[in-house]
């Protein structure tokens, strides 16, 4: 076996490093700066039941190393997805993971139904960090019950692997994980952006037309390290871990903190190129640390 | 096509108050680069890539120049960056400007930092054996630049808000006194924009347009212009960011 | 009435500017650097009950524009704060905050009675970060009930002024702070640090001794804006912001959002001088944004 | 007294593997610094500063040398330093070793990037008319770094973890054979300065210590080190960074 190889529910990854979701569009920009066949799986871009045109501009700003984005989901619905973007990733060897959202429970279980009819989406990635707008605006993403809820929904809605994406905005990331581990999930995707905000000094404003929006990028990274290694603890799905990630040694870091496998966003902005060459320098590192496979690494970080 | 790209800085200077004129070496940007064609740099220090427009390119030098203003963190940085330094950048990047070969005079409209895209087309349009007039417009005398360069492509008026340097006003003050033209070009500030295209709304016209960017290639849609009130839109970085003045909704 | 004057339950203070708690100690080594009567305040390291002498070390480590620390309270205990840090900044005309701490509602109540005894203090910086062994480790700083209760207890044990101070590591910051108003807050101080974790790859353990530390620095600031925006307007008691502020503008900043005045932590470690060249460029960076004093720039950043 | 400073590169040596020599031009830290002390260095791009003891003293240039090993990327980014570039430091920090005048023979133990500090109080225990005697242990040869200078101080003896240089073992194994000495001085990795002061517990020595640092002036409490077993402590940037042997619970 390749020492980088990793299994996960529904995905045999000849890596364990993909392109986070919202931060590679649906592979096709990046496709002409190298072979996607590199990638250990794609994450697409989220997919809502209708298209959505999301939020004003600006939408994104810098911060210390970091980022803010509220881009607002924006995609031109899951029909036309599966019809313009499944189609051309179809020719790739590489697993394909559908990032969905939705406002309601119905359109989540909408969209995770839809996502049947293809046969080239290898898993599901729930991205609860969205409001329910018909229940009034509670965030799926912050309560341990909606949580649970909407996951049993898309389970039932769905025959691919659902990894549930959690969001960091909690008082107790475990009890979010616990949660919808029990309601079936099969795997968890963490950490998606802590909610921040910039205020423009010349306008007086804040920067991003939404005024608040999502933190990525290095500065997070202590967050999600500790997160995904309380979690780690406390249930046993595959974790895909996230936030901040930009060379092998990150990477590195995830796997002894818990995760199974990784995915890198807003490093792909300022190198298109990041994931292939983490992919490349991932075995000299691992064996610089004492390591032989990706597979040894997972969760050999945490003391007990 | 884009590529990632080092260029190494061969000259840097200040030509108007915070105004940096930069010249960049690097044999595949300075060989692909068409006007309204911009660079995604690379600064250290920096998670978001800056976009900064090719202002003209030196095919036997193989360099391409750029002009910047200090806007913020990026744009200091950058303008420290000395001689022999390498800068990484994205580029050719977007679409750059449509020709039009049936027109004969273009009218170029500048406003500020908008004004370098439109130098390098302008060159381009001369050697198309175009007539050009320019109206480039600054906020005061201190931050003109490029009027030279300009004159000699073609009939140039030079306006600043404050008068401080040729006529008062806005661009918009002189569109009015042009004799006729058959295309427009123009780059500056959304308002500025905004003017030119509802003074010019019967013309035939370019407008390049600026947003906050991510990825600078399409990616993360951050950089988008809706082209209709039903969710219709182009992305600045990859679509753009040129696009005929009926394409998008300001 | 001087521009960069601010007037606050209990403090009146010459401007907004104030070491942040744990990051100036009681504030002998920074005298060693400049005049101490410079600060708007000073806010001192965490009291106890009794002496702590902490986490083991490593207890520091850095982050992308950030650091953790797990220093875990270490302090000589309140009565020997009294008598020789408070008596050592009564020489100066700038008000003393008391940032005070405990395991136990009892210890909390013990610590803030015993700044009664002095007249140095001028106000209490309840800091609620810390879990309450006594009754099993839930969090102070996670519940808005537990917190309202020792905001209610530590109000009755005390004379001064009591500005609790919020941990950004909860789904709702806005509970938090509406429950510590209704117990009787004065004040808010927001934001303390985000839990997170670094992991030493030659070691393959966690790299703070404590596992987990707290993140500050630069890295948060958007979380620290965020949150006191949203904040500001559900509750009228004032805001001493902090998170990341290095510069005059971040001040600016901080105001916008919300803030009546700040604390600079982290920017101390590496600028000893920090507070006195914010204090210094504050005048000139107000007038260069068009205000004319930092009472006009409070909350003047949102949008309603 | 400690203040912050700004020094200029004059000079930087690769003198062994992934081990630098630095000269710094300052006054006032060359006019105040003790043996023993160190520098908080502040290095571009870094959220906390890198302590590093000063290694020598030039008073007429107005200079003092650092050395240090590529550790992670603080110390990468210092060896990228270009001659001419400045630091800022906060320094001369701590409080350096303590003198006694009346031992006459001095054995010196360093083991490592813990050797800089070592050379600085020999040259001024030699200076004292001090006999010295040095151990100094180094992974392998290639790590190897100020033989001769140490030699010019008097007896010295290398030793290497592999033999490749030297003898073979750790700077204990040599100890024993050391002629009788009246004071000991030593800096190096923990686990040896343990079984240092072990083996030497009825000697009279000082060790100087490590620790991860926050402010490196005693506000933090990140530095501290136990006395004993009732809370008692130290702060090594600002007590230390050297420690009589009994004062501290290693
Ligand atoms: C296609 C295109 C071409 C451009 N060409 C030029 C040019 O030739 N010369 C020139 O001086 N400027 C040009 N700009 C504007 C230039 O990108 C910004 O001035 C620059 O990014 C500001 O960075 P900063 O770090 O100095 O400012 P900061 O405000 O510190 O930047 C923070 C963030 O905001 C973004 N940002 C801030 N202002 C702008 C803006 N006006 N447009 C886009 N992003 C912005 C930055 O890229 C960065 O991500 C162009 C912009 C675009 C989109
Ligand atoms: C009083 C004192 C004197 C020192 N003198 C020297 C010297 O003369 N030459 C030399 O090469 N090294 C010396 N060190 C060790 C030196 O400080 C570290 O090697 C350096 O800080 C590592 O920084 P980095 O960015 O390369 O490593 P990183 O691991 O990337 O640093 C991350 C953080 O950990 C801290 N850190 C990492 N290792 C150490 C360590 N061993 N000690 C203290 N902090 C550490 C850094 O300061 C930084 O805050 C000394 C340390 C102390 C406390
Ligand atoms: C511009 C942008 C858009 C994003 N869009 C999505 C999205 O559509 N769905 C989602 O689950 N996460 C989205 N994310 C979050 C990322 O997938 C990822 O969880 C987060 O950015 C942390 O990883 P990073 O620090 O490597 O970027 C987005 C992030 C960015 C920066
Ligand atoms: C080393 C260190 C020690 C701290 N100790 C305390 C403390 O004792 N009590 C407290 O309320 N906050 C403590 N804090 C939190 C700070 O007061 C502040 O809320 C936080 O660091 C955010 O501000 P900054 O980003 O400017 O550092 C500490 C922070 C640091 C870095
Ligand atoms: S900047 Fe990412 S789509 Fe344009
Ligand atoms: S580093 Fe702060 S007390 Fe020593």
């Amino acid at each position: 076996m390749n020492s980088l190889q990793v299994e996960l529910p529904g995905l045999n990854l000849k890596n364990p490093v993909m392109p986070a979701s919202g931060c590679f569009g649906f592979g096709r920009e990046y496709s002409e700066f190298y072979d996607l066949n590199k990638l250990g799986a794609i994450i697409m871009k989220a997919a809502t039941g209708e298209a959505r045109f999301g939020n004003h501009t600006p939408r994104v700003a810098e911060t210390a190393s970091g980022m803010l984005n509220a881009i607002g989901l924006q995609n031109p619905g899951v029909e036309s997805i599966i019809e313009h973007e499944v189609s051309f990733l179809r020719d790739y060897q590489t697993p394909v993971i559908a990032n969905i959202a939705g406002s309601s429970l119905e359109e989540y279980e909408h969209v995770a139904h839809s996502f049947n009819e293809t046969d080239h989406v290898a898993a599901l990635e729930l991205n609860i960090s969205c409001p329910n707008v018909k229940e009034g605006g509670i965030q799926f993403g912050t309560d341990p019950v909606m949580a649970a809820r909407v996951t049993d929904r898309v389970k039932q809605a769905s025959n691919l692997p659902v990894y549930v994406k959690l969001s960091p905005n909690v008082s107790d990331i475990t009890a979010m994980a616990k949660a919808v581990e029990s309601a079936g999930a099969d795997g968890l995707s963490m950490i998606n952006t802590l909610t921040g905000m910039q205020i423009h000094l010349p306008s007086r404003k804040p920067l991003l037309a939404n005024k608040t929006g999502g933190l990525s990028g290095p500065a997070i990274k202590p967050v999600a390290i500790r997160m995904i290694y309380e979690v780690r603890q406390h249930v046993s799905i595959p974790i895909i871990g996230m936030g901040g990630i930009t060379t092998a040694e990150d990477v590195l870091e995830f796997l002894l903190a818990g995760a199974n496998a990784v995915a890198i966003g807003t490093a792909n902005f300022q190198n298109p190129f990041v994931c292939p060459e983490i992919i490349d320098a991932l075995p000299e590192t691992l064996k610089r640390y004492g390591f032989s496979s990706v597979q040894e690494v997972v969760g050999k970080g945490i003391l007990t | 096509m884009m590529k990632k790209e080092e260029l190494i800085v061969k000259n840097s200077t200040e030509i108007a108050l915070e105004t940096y004129e930069m010249v960049l070496e690097n044999s595949f940007i300075s060989m692909t680069a068409k006007p309204g064609q911009f660079l995604h740099l690379l600064i250290h220090g920096h998670t978001l890539r800056r976009p900064i427009s090719i202002a003209s390119v030196d095919r036997d030098k193989n360099t391409v120049t750029i002009l910047f203003k200090i806007n913020g963190s990026g744009t200091k940085h950058l303008a420290d960056y000395q001689i022999g330094s390498v800068i990484n950048a994205l580029g050719p990047a977007g679409n750059g400007f449509t020709l039009e070969p049936e027109s004969s005079t273009i009218l170029l409209i500048g406003g500020g930092i908008g004004v370098p895209p439109l130098y390098n087309l302008g060159k381009k349009l001369v050697d198309n054996q175009k007539k050009i007039i320019s109206i480039l417009g600054f906020q005061t005398k201190d931050y003109v630049f490029y009027e030279q360069e300009f004159k000699q492509l073609g009939e140039t008026h030079i306006v600043t808000n404050d008068g401080s340097y040729g006529s008062q006003g806005f661009v918009t003050d002189v569109i009015g006194s042009i004799a006729d033209f058959d295309t427009y070009y123009s780059c500056g500030p959304l308002p500025m924009l905004r003017a030119v295209s509802k003074e010019l709304v019967h013309k035939n016209g370019y407008i390049s347009l600026e947003e906050r960017m991510g990825c600078g290639v399409g990616a993360c849609f951050a950089c988008v212009i809706p082209t209709d009130h039903n969710g219709g839109y182009r992305k600045i970085c990859k679509d753009g960011p040129v696009f005929h003045h009926q394409e998008v909704n300001l």
